[in-house]
């Protein structure tokens, strides 16, 4: 039983990493309505340069406000000179924009600070804390919340604020919003640079854990996407919430489901969402939406 | 890459082409090239036309579904490796190699009917994450059949040797077969998005209500558009084997996927001429980079592609069209540029269904 | 008093001419129609207006020159698209919709009046101002898209096509909706209607459309006499 | 339409003057490498003053970290050489050594593309990274005579040399190193519990089929549980909770991914278990592993190796360590300390080909591959005690021996026995 609750624990945690970059993606999809490829690969530029601004002797909270600030900036620069070119055109190509613009980030990190893996300095520290019989760690315990607090405040954000409200309309139907007097062009750019943003929280909290490498989220994107679909584009709480299910679902079939095992595990996700798609085409919290890929 | 010319470039070049002479003249000068450059070209290049042959079947198929029928698809790359195994498998078992063929067509095919007819219920997005899964999945998956699959160590199956007698050499052996397989593959898709089922893709990927309300199903096509692809998918494993002669896990892996999709949209989406150029971006820029500084590849890689799509967003493909509009541009000096009523169609795949505007598409 | 002239005004897609000097005034709290067939120019002078096409000419909107204005700023200035097709929200609810409406205004406690006159306006949309844009049907739509263009507290309405798929009686109510609120709220409007009769029972003026040229205008009463323009422009 | 006419007839022209001036191609040079050592005619990527080697191995995807490396190691250790002048052959001439490296991105296809691309213009291919990446051209350079040697991969077919003529490993066969840790652990006299986690690959059943075969018969070792894991896995914590279940008191874990051993060594100690742990040579650096990991809170860490390991206090002052650490950043393009031992495998790989260069009396392959495969208990630089370079027993790779360390808290000592 013990194990049990502790494989539960440890798939929160992984869950964690996936949510922390779902969250950014679902974010930039509710602002521009793109499913944006490169979100990862945002997030590790952001965490490259908070590491390398700590190497330079700046605090680490510091560094990673910096970087936060750095990666807003990049992400709006981003929205206004390579995907408003594509934001009407076809969503396939500008999806492939987006891998691109992964691929050049990701050799761009690999240019300036090689492929060698460097330790991210964590914000919370390592010891482990006893509950209930399982152990969790501090760092465990901090990412989660600290993605709680995310989803929290991107869930007040779209429901509550004006802006959140203004960057839907403008991912809607920009003309639309347009004739209503919104500056399309500036909120399209700000989508982008808070998603950037956001995803330079989420490389900050997992790059301890994965160890800061240019494809330190390459293999994390796919669940994310995975925990995307599942919890429905439009819900912040829905993916987080899916991102956990994924993570605790996929320990738990590895451990108790024979033929599933540990290399095929990677199937759960899909599996899931296969079944809930079926009986749910928004996903699990998602609003009915018509969705565009 | 004379292949071009059998390309509608534009609706003049199009209307070149309806010349009874050119008609007929076409196809056998085409002929004529194909035969004719294996026997002149250095080995290195009979090479890299080769795979870009492999890839450019590879990424037809996902044009199939996906520029064609509007369905995204993320898991072509798994019936290649799909192919790639049956055909490693069969010769190594010293099966006859038209068996071998047949099997490494149908055997894709088959699982990407049974993997359609659930996908296919499903829309968007949802049909994507339904099929990333396939080469995820899949790499275990190999690695656990390893009976069958040589586990990550992959199958080597070398059986396209030029047959003694023919005095030509391995690499200008295996460019034919290529030339003969992918071409046939070419043809008969082309006849295929050109015809009847073409238009009916093409609704389908317009409007599934308007499909649904002219008596065309969209599951069904849908399904339909997904069996081909992952039947050409097949096709291109057995060429990968014909070229590469070896296959692993790796082969199949999720990158790739991504890789294809990204050599389809470069091409040009819903192109027969864009399959290749797609084929080629996909095989060519990786040597280009490495040729220009091994340790930037990546960095090249991702620069090169977004300035080609920022250059031409409709991909490689809409090149001629792109200069023949910059041509009329520049004659009627500061004049206006091509009307928007002219169809964007690249491939005159048939009437496209008239896309209703849909809310994105706001701006005039 | 002119609150919108519009001067010799051009417009093209591509090389396509669809606008070739086209004129227009709307007096304060007045309504104008434009009328023509279909491919006249009609839509493409509502376009040259809010700024979604570039157009040539003279724009001019209470005295200020308007033309190659970015639409958000056309918005900002008291000049409200509701475009044809509707454009409304899809994935935002009806009050998410109206929300969005009132983006420009700061008057909160106004805004909140406004939504109730506008649920007050087109009571169908009280039932669904929790429902999703795209859940309603055409005709809630259409009601949808002029509330949504009233929350911004505009001085000039542009109405484009408000009648197009809607079944006669939907239509009708439409359009009575619009013209209580022009009484109650003297916004001026710029109307595109196919239909002529519908068009005739809302404005005071019109102007017909020939190939992006005006060829007639007139009062509303002595255009309706003229039965050979009916004819050959508006389809009888 | 008479544009367009004139515009195909260019096209014509263009397709025509592309035909005439690849013709010179089809007088096609007949056997290539092939002939090379019936008349003692200089191979293919070799002059009186300069040779060539080709590699290729991943410098960008998931295993660039490694990848870069074996392509660092050997560019800085032959840089320095040719700083001095070049290395001198058996053939009395002193030769500079250009290296030749391409990224594969770990992609079969692309392996073989680039080594399609290199046969020509290089002598040799050697020191690239990763299983299916050399099988895929195997077949293919032994068709062409091409040598592919020294390869970084531990999969035992390339040091075959009935199978594999021209090929040779360069590490031990990760069959050996499970073995070692295996035989360790079974002379240790007590009773252990053991759990394996290991990758889901022929690098993982390699490690545990060696170990296995090493324990075979010991009444003292029980293998209480057996996990996997994939590479592209983000994290292993279900598998090491799942392991500390088992009550085993040493963990065999065959995984090449730094990251994944870091938050496992980690994981172990956040359920307080505290087993004693084997890591595989290519993951158990003390600076880039087992100080992240936190690897001084369990009773022992151990490894194999035959590399000296550069960040060790106890190597500080060694004439090779401190030759490698220099001519890393120098020559080889490397600016911090790598994380991988890839690099220091590949500056080795470099002291071997020199070391077959100055035995090599003909220009050419055959000639080469014969030197090659003739060194005997050669210490290349970096090399611990007690290992040593042999190329002459059949079925073993150029480095066979390994011995087995164990981590101090700073770097590794040699050991006898378990403790």
């Amino acid at each position: 039983m013990d194990k049990f609750i502790q494989l539960v624990v440890d798939g929160l945690s992984t869950g964690s990493v996936y949510a922390a970059l779902a969250l950014a993606i679902v974010l930039v999809h509710q602002a521009t309505g793109l499913i944006n490829f490169a979100q990862g690969g945002l997030a590790v530029l952001a965490a490259y340069v908070a590491w390398w601004l700590t190497n330079q002797g700046v605090p680490l909270v510091l560094a990673i406000l910096l970087s936060i600030v750095f990666s807003f900036a990049l992400g709006a620069l981003v929205e206004r000179y390579l995907m408003r070119r594509f934001e009407r055109g076809d969503p396939d190509t500008a999806v492939v924009v987006t891998i691109g613009l992964l691929t050049l980030i990701t050799g761009v990190a690999g240019w300036l600070w090689t492929y060698n893996n460097q330790q991210f300095p964590s914000l919370f520290s390592l010891e482990t804390v006893s509950l209930l019989g399982v152990s969790v760690s501090i760092r465990s315990i901090g990412t989660t919340l600290a993605i709680v607090v995310v989803m929290v405040l991107l869930q007040a954000l779209f429901a509550g604020t004006k802006l959140g409200l203004a960057l839907r309309a403008v991912a809607v139907n920009p003309q639309s919003a347009a004739f209503s007097g919104l500056p399309v062009g500036r909120l399209l750019m700000v989508g982008w640079g808070l998603a950037a943003a956001l995803g330079a929280v989420a490389g900050a909290l997992v790059a301890p854990q994965l160890t800061l490498t240019p494809g330190m989220l390459d293999n994390a994107l796919v669940y994310a996407l995975a925990a995307v679909i599942l919890g429905g584009l439009t819900s912040p709480v829905g993916v987080v919430v899916a991102a956990w299910i994924i993570g605790v679902l996929e320990n738990l079939a590895a451990v108790y489901v024979g033929f599933i095992g540990f290399d095929l595990k990677v199937a759960v996700p899909f599996i899931l969402i296969f079944v809930v798609l079926i009986v749910r085409p928004q996903g699990l919290f998602g609003r009915k939406v018509v969705v565009r890929v | 890459m004379a292949r071009v010319v059998e390309a509608p470039a534009s609706s003049a070049a199009s209307s070149f082409r309806r010349r009874p002479w050119v008609r007929r003249a076409g196809p056998l000068v085409l002929l004529v090239v194909l035969v004719a450059l294996p026997l002149m070209l250095p080995e290195g290049a009979n090479d890299t036309l080769a795979r870009i042959g492999v890839f450019a079947v590879a990424v037809l198929g996902l044009n199939v579904v996906m520029g064609y029928t509007g369905q995204v698809s993320l898991g072509q790359i798994f019936f290649l490796g799909l192919g790639a195994y049956v055909t490693a498998y069969g010769v190594t078992n010293d099966w006859n190699i038209v068996l071998v063929f047949v099997l490494a067509c149908l055997v894709p095919a088959v699982v990407g009917l049974v993997v359609a007819l659930a996908a296919a219920r499903l829309g968007g997005l949802a049909i994507a994450m339904v099929t990333i899964a396939l080469p995820i999945v899949g790499v275990p998956l190999a690695k656990r059949l390893s009976d069958y699959t040589g586990g990550s160590q992959g199958l080597s199956a070398r059986f396209t040797d030029a047959p003694e007698g023919t005095g030509l050499y391995d690499d200008q052996w295996q460019l034919y077969l290529v030339f003969l397989i992918g071409g046939t593959v070419f043809l008969l898709t082309r006849n295929l998005v050109r015809g009847r089922y073409g238009r009916a893709f093409a609704i389908v990927k317009g409007n599934e209500n308007v499909a649904s309300s002219m008596g065309i199903s969209p599951y069904r096509y849908k399904v339909l558009a997904f069996t081909i692809a992952s039947l050409i998918g097949g096709v291109s494993g057995f060429l990968y084997m014909v070229v590469v002669q070896y296959t692993s896990p790796e082969t199949m892996s999720f990158g790739h996927s991504i890789e294809l999709l990204v050599a389809m949209v470069i091409g040009g989406a819903a192109s027969i001429v864009g399959s290749i150029l797609g084929g080629a971006f996909y095989v060519v820029v990786p040597d280009l980079t490495n040729a220009i500084d091994p340790s930037l590849t990546a960095l090249l890689q991702g620069a090169l592609l977004l300035v080609v799509l920022f250059l031409l967003p409709g991909g490689l493909a809409s090149l001629p069209r792109a200069l023949t509009r910059g041509r009329r541009r520049s004659r009627a000096g500061r004049g206006p540029a091509a009307p928007p009523t002219t169809p964007s169609s690249t491939t005159g795949s048939g009437t496209a269904a008239e896309e209703p505007e849909t809310e994105r598409q706001g701006h005039a | 008093m002119t609150l919108l002239e519009l001067e010799g005004v051009t417009a093209s897609y591509g090389p396509v001419q669809v606008l070739d000097g086209v004129s227009l005034r709307v007096p304060d709290n007045g309504a104008v129609g434009i009328l023509g067939a279909n491919g006249a120019g009609k839509t493409t002078t509502l376009r040259a207006i809010s700024g979604t096409v570039r157009a040539g000419g003279r724009i001019v909107f209470d005295g200020k020159d308007i033309r190659g204005l970015r639409p958000d700023r056309v918005a900002a200035l008291g000049i409200a698209h509701v475009p044809e097709g509707r454009g409304t929200l899809g994935d935002l609810t009806v009050r998410e919709n109206l929300r969005v409406g009132a983006y420009l205004r700061k008057d909160a406690k106004g805004v909140a009046q406004d939504i109730d006159y506008c649920l007050d306006l087109f009571p169908n949309l009280q039932n669904r101002i929790r429902s999703n844009a795209s859940a309603l049907s055409g005709g809630e739509q259409q009601m949808l898209a002029v509330a949504r263009a009233i929350m911004s507290k505009p001085r000039l309405l542009l109405l484009d096509e408000a009648s197009l798929g809607l079944a006669p009686s939907t239509a009708k109510n439409v359009y009575d909706a619009i013209r209580r609120l022009r009484i109650e709220s003297g916004i001026a409007m710029v109307v595109v209607e196919q239909n002529a009769n519908l068009a005739f029972t809302l404005v005071d003026s019109a102007t017909v459309l020939e190939t992006g040229r005006n060829v007639l205008t007139g009062t509303s009463a002595e255009l309706r006499g003229m039965d050979e323009i009916r004819r050959a422009y508006l389809g009888g | 339409m008479r544009k367009h006419l004139r515009s195909r007839r260019a096209l014509g022209i263009a397709v025509a003057s592309a035909v005439a001036i690849t013709l010179p191609g089809c007088a096609r040079e007949v056997g290539g490498g092939g002939d090379g050592g019936s008349g003692g005619e200089a191979s293919p990527g070799i002059t009186d003053d300069s040779i060539t080697l080709g590699i290729t191995t991943p410098l960008s995807g998931a295993t660039a970290g490694p990848g870069t490396c074996t392509v660092a190691g050997i560019t800085a250790y032959f840089g320095a050489k040719n700083a001095e002048g070049g290395v001198e052959f058996g053939d009395g001439k002193t030769r500079t050594v250009e290296i030749e490296a391409l990224d594969d991105a770990y992609d079969p296809q692309q392996a073989a593309a680039n080594y399609d691309q290199l046969k020509d213009e290089v002598f040799a291919m050697t020191a690239g990274l990763g299983t299916p990446t050399n099988r895929a051209w195997r077949d293919a350079a032994i068709a062409d005579e091409v040598p592919q040697v020294l390869i970084m991969t531990g999969d035992p077919l390339f040091s075959d040399a009935e199978e594999s003529p021209w090929q040779l490993g360069f590490v031990p066969i990760y069959q050996n190193e499970g073995e070692a840790f295996g035989e360790l652990l079974a002379s240790s006299g007590q009773d252990h519990k053991v759990a394996i986690l290991s990758q889901n690959d022929d690098y993982g059943e390699g490690y545990v089929e060696g170990f296995t075969s090493a324990i075979e018969g010991a009444d003292n070792i029980e293998v209480v549980e057996q996990l996997t894991y994939e590479a592209t896995d983000t994290s292993v914590d279900a598998q090491i909770t799942q392991l500390a279940a088992s009550g085993a008191d040493v963990v065999f874990n065959a995984m090449s991914q730094v990251p994944l051993v870091v938050s496992a060594l980690q994981k172990a100690q956040q359920l307080n278990w505290k087993p004693s742990w084997f890591l595989p040579s290519n993951t158990s650096s003390p600076g880039a592993v087992l100080e992240p990991g936190g690897g001084a809170a369990f009773p022992g860490i151990y490894s194999v190796s035959f590399a000296k390991a550069p960040a060790s206090p106890a190597f500080a002052e060694d004439e090779d360590v401190k030759a490698y650490l220099a001519a890393l950043p120098q020559y080889g393009n490397y600016p911090d300390p790598p994380a991988f031992p890839h690099c220091q495998w590949s500056w080795m790989v470099g002291a071997t080909l020199e070391q077959a260069f100055s035995e090599m009396t003909e220009p050419t392959r055959e000639n080469f591959m014969e030197a090659l495969r003739s060194i005997e208990d050669f210490q290349a630089p970096l090399m611990l005690p007690d290992t040593t370079v042999n190329t002459t027993e059949d079925g073993q790779p150029a480095v066979s021996t390994v011995v087995v360390q164990k981590y101090n808290g700073r770097g590794y000592d040699t050991v006898e026995s378990f403790e």
